[in-house]
């Protein structure tokens, strides 16, 4: 272990602002991609019923006119 | 005829225009991306030092400005034309100067609006002294506005010509080379530390003129073209 | 029976030929004019010069009710629609439809039922430039639908369209000119509908 | 020679194989990187020059490395899809460029911030940070490409013949950078100059480059799924994976 | 498939397109003013300090190269895309790629050309030191063509989309700036004294390959964007 | 009697519709055959895949004579020409047609004679988009009396043509199949002659 104290671990040295700011970025990054990753799968996944669910609507109106 | 008809004719013709361009979410950032190239392209072009980039920051700046407004402009009326969309908005109840007012809107929205979105990023790149910074915004968000309406004025006139932007450019340029001097006069005397809000209210006061004037500019010009 | 449209002595050229002169007609309520002529002969010349897109030569043209001042009001008695259908090809055609409407200022149309009407329902999600010729033809259409203006100008509606789509369009035009509208149109299909009050003009074209 | 790849360049089939590796991928990603990550940032002896600002280390060169193998990646895909007509390839454009748009950017950011406190600016007209911007921005115009179509499967095409237009223009962009720059100004920027590594730094350092190779594979994997489903959304066998679990996803 | 046929293709290709854009004889002269206006929004916008302006110099004239390049992309293959010319095209027994060869051309002609034309002109505004003048000449010769090629292969990739400038510009301004960088560098390589010729010579290969390949390319993302 | 196309179990999906599929067809020299279908039902997306415009989904197609063995040899036995005109409308018509002639390398086309042929001589020198709907459909039909191909392949020719239009163009069809030409086509409007080999296909469109 490097770091005496937490104090320290969060100060790095003095560079605390640009380490943290580096790694913040970075992980918000991944994990947006993550997210949006997802998002994009639950969001066909809702398309699709919605699409199932707009043929049956098509169905049930093309039976009514014939 | 009533306020309420006139506004909404206002925003469909604008968010019609806006669809078209924006297909997805996603293409909002093309605007902005276009710029950030455009504003990099300089230092690659002239060399990174860092001396010249920042006395040439504000001028570029506004050249990008320029540019992107003249390169937005053929998709400004083109299509319209030819697919018949034009000759029904001359046609509609509402006057066509405020649909024209519409038009211009969405220009700048695509063009002069990314560029004062990024303009503090690309003082960065180009190393502009911070005492710039607050003119080059300024001069930014009141010019841009003047680029859109004389952008428009100079598609309607050519727009039945379908020729390119060549003749277009012709026409537009010199109509903006006062607005360049000006802007880039006022982000110099910011950096040199003499008053800049002179130049920033003429600007101003060109820019309210010009957005009250153009539109009838615009009408006029579309119902030539339309004949 | 009110008049619609009364046209005096018109005159029209085009690159220094004469198309049509001294062509008058009077529109009443119910009626269908139907122009016709040779390709060329001025058609389209004639019906964009009615709504001022196309600079006249002589003649005057006076639509009803008169006492409307402006010609922003009896552009909402109007309504044109030329060879260009106006329809966007990045644009769905539900967005084609809505969009439309907002511009000429007729709220609250169910864009659905439009559709459905011209026979584009399941189609609605597909950018219109994807769509048959025919079924871009319908999405101009739809402003038949809703339109409140009592005289239509049309120049080839039946353009692209199968025969039930032509039935459908004549079908719409019989409502419109039982409600009191009129309708001036070419084509050089004949109308397989038969309106009570057809009035035909023929324009010969210049000479060449 | 293609032959045997024939029963894998099934949709369904590798939708199902990447389903099967998907879990582990990820499970590895998530220790390694951790792993290597709490490594540098806890146990690693801060450097004696550039003091703990170092460490940003750990993941700037991972994703700046990743950043331009994923690239070539990306031109092999299209390659692919290009010469042997295989669709699945071009789909994997749409997998594959958002994970390297992002470590790019990742990379780029990181230097940045990195480069405040050693050289005393965030942005210089340097010749790998320049190339790296012109990276990021070929891989946004690839995604821009792709997605601009309303129909995935030209989309997939044209994002593949620009993805190999650039990928020709990669090696003259570094070239070009590299001695466009050295040109101007001496080298008083160069990326810096470092005492061979110690162990106690190179060990965790490599760790990191392991992980992040994982979490590339692992993020690719779960798009690629994803983009194989939007491209055969209509098939038969889609609505038997997608209506094992219609609203809640618990399928992924 | 004979030899002449080929030929009576691309000169028909070529005329078409050209007649097109100079229905008046006047036309032509657009470009060539064009480029002399954007060249002289510099001074204006930096300032006229003949050393800044000397030491950009260069890399003005070629900005100008790429913003000429661009303006004119969207003509290329837009208009055939919508009037149809475009799948009568691919239908044609010639290889695609000749015609599309033939579309760089043009493209080249009405924005490369007038760029060499004026560069002396544009050198002399710039106050570009004559040492550098033939290098300039030299890599805008052998360059443009390089811009031309690549503007077709963006454009044809992004034909069917109809969506301005901005998706477009984004695409090939990256791999526009090698070229930006080797040119401007070799005139700076002139200018100090040192040796300009390897760069010239590798523009040249590169200009080259690009000619060889493009057309390729254009006609795979015509056949794309077609269907 | 000799065959030029053989077309087996071809099938289409657009947007996930299957528009049609199993069609078979042959076509022997003389043949006219007419698609029929309503809007959207996939005539267009027929004509276009054989030519290959369009992927296709399944299927053979088969140009004779077969010994030809490249793509760029069939594509110098067909004719094409679609909804799009590829008229350019900065060009006069003459302009027009004589680019066009040179594009598909046919030398030596008296352009004057065509114009007279389908009409429209004294108007060679207008830019074609200022020339009428059926004018400007006129020159892109002129390839049609120039075309050495022998299969012509066309969608909804008719289009904008007045009567005497459409007959000029019967005409030249009868000339073509006389030839042993074969013409694939489409049209909403019937045919007023009746060709010797007439066969008719209907495409029933895919459900939504
Ligand atoms: C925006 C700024 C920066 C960018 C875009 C950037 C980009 C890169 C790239 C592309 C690599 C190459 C990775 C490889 O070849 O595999 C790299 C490696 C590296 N960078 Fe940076 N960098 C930046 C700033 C910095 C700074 C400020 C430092 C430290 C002072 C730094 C230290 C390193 C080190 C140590 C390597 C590994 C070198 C090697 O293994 O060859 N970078 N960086
Ligand atoms: N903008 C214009 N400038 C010059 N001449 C024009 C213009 N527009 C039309 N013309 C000419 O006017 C004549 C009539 O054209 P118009 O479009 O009215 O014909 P039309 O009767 O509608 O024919 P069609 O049945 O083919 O639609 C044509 O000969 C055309 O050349
Ligand atoms: N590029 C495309 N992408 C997706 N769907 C398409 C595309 N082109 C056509 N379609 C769909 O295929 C169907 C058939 O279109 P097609 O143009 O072949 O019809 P058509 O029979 O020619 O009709 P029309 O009589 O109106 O010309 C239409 O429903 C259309 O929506
Ligand atoms: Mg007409
Ligand atoms: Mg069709």
């Amino acid at each position: 272990m490097q770091f005496e104290s937490w104090q320290a671990f969060i100060e790095m040295g003095g560079y605390g602002f640009y380490v943290w700011l580096a790694f913040g970025v970075s992980f918000l990054a991944m994990g947006l991609l993550v997210v949006q990753g997802l998002r994009a799968r639950s969001k066909l996944e809702r398309e699709f019923v919605q699409e199932q669910q707009r043929q049956q609507r098509l169905a049930r109106r093309q039976q009514e006119v014939s | 005829m009533t306020q309420p008809a006139n506004w909404s004719a206002l925003t469909a013709v604008m968010r019609r225009d806006l669809m078209v361009v924006m297909r997805r979410r996603s293409d909002i950032l093309n605007p902005l991306l276009f710029i950030l190239i455009v504003v990099s392209l300089f230092p690659l072009a002239v060399g990174p030092g860092p001396d010249i980039l920042g006395r040439i920051a504000a001028g570029v700046i506004w050249v990008a400005a320029l540019l992107s407004a003249l390169l937005g402009s053929e998709r400004l009326f083109r299509e319209d034309y030819l697919d018949g969309t034009l000759e029904q908005l001359t046609l509609q109840p509402q006057p066509l100067a405020l649909l024209a007012f519409g038009k211009i809107a969405v220009h700048w929205l695509l063009s002069g609006l990314p560029l004062v979105i990024l303009a503090p990023v690309c003082a960065l790149l180009l190393k502009l002294p911070i005492a710039g910074w607050s003119t080059l915004l300024a001069t930014l968000l009141v010019g841009t506005p003047i680029l859109s309406a004389m952008t428009a004025i100079g598609a309607a006139l050519t727009v039945s010509l379908g020729r390119g932007g060549a003749l277009l450019s012709l026409l537009l340029l010199p109509l903006f080379i006062p607005l360049l001097i000006f802007a880039s006069g006022a982000v110099e005397a910011a950096l040199v530390g003499t008053a800049a809000w002179p130049q920033v209210l003429l600007l101003a006061g060109l820019s309210l003129l010009t957005l009250l004037l153009a539109p009838f500019a615009v009408a006029a010009s579309i119902r030539v073209s339309v004949n | 029976m009110s008049t619609l449209l009364d046209v005096q002595q018109l005159a029209s050229q085009r690159a220094g030929r004469t198309l049509f002169a001294d062509l008058s007609f009077t529109l009443n309520a119910g009626d269908v004019l139907h122009i016709e002529g040779e390709n060329g002969a001025g058609k389209s010349t004639l019906l964009r010069s009615l709504v001022g897109l196309v600079e006249l030569q002589a003649g005057t043209i006076r639509f009803f009710p008169e006492q409307l001042p402006f010609a922003q009001e009896w552009r909402q008695h109007t309504l044109f629609m030329g060879h260009k259908p106006a329809v966007k090809a990045e644009l769905t055609a539900l967005e084609n439809v809505r969009l439309q409407a907002q511009l000429t200022a007729v709220a609250n149309v169910d864009a659905w039922q439009l559709l459905e009407t011209v026979g584009l329902l399941g189609l609605e999600d597909l950018p219109a430039g994807q769509l048959s010729a025919g079924q871009q033809r319908r999405i101009a259409l739809t402003r038949l639908w809703y339109s409140k203006a009592p005289l239509w100008i049309l120049d080839e509606p039946f353009t692209a369209l199968d025969t039930r789509g032509i039935d459908l369009l004549q079908q719409r035009f019989a409502e419109h000119t039982a409600q009191g509208g009129a309708i001036v149109m070419t084509s050089h299909q004949a109308l397989t509908w038969r309106p009570e009050q057809l009035k035909r003009i023929r324009i010969q074209g210049g000479e060449l | 020679m293609w032959r045997w790849l024939h029963p894998y360049a099934k949709p369904e089939t590798v939708y199902h194989l990447l389903g099967r590796w998907l879990p582990w991928v990820t499970a590895g990603a998530v220790l390694i990187l951790g792993g290597g990550l709490v490594w540098g940032l806890l146990f690693a002896p801060a450097d004696y020059q550039q003091g703990d600002s170092y460490r940003i280390i750990f993941i700037h060169v991972p994703s700046a490395m990743f950043s331009m193998s994923i690239y070539v990646s990306l031109a092999v895909a299209a390659f692919i899809g290009r010469v042997w007509q295989l669709k699945m390839a071009d789909w994997a454009l749409a997998a594959i460029a958002p994970v390297g748009a992002v470590f790019t950017f990742i990379a780029l950011f990181t230097g940045a911030v990195w480069g405040k406190p050693m050289w005393g600016t965030w942005w210089e007209w340097d010749a790998r940070l320049t190339s790296q911007l012109i990276l990021l921005f070929l891989y946004i115009g690839v995604l821009a490409l792709y997605y601009a179509f309303s129909d995935n499967r030209t989309g997939a095409k044209a994002a593949g013949i620009l993805a190999m237009v650039g990928v020709i223009n990669i090696p003259i962009i570094r070239y070009s950078v590299e001695w466009w720059n050295t040109l101007h100004q001496g080298a008083t920027l160069t990326v810096f100059e470092r005492p061979p590594m110690a162990n106690s730094m190179l060990f965790p350092l490599l760790t990191c480059i392991l992980g992040f190779a994982l979490l590339a594979a692992a993020l690719i994997f779960q798009r690629m799924r994803t983009e194989i489903l939007r491209q055969e959304l209509r098939r038969p066998w889609v609505k038997n994976v997608l209506q094992v679990s219609p609203t809640t996803g618990e399928q992924r």
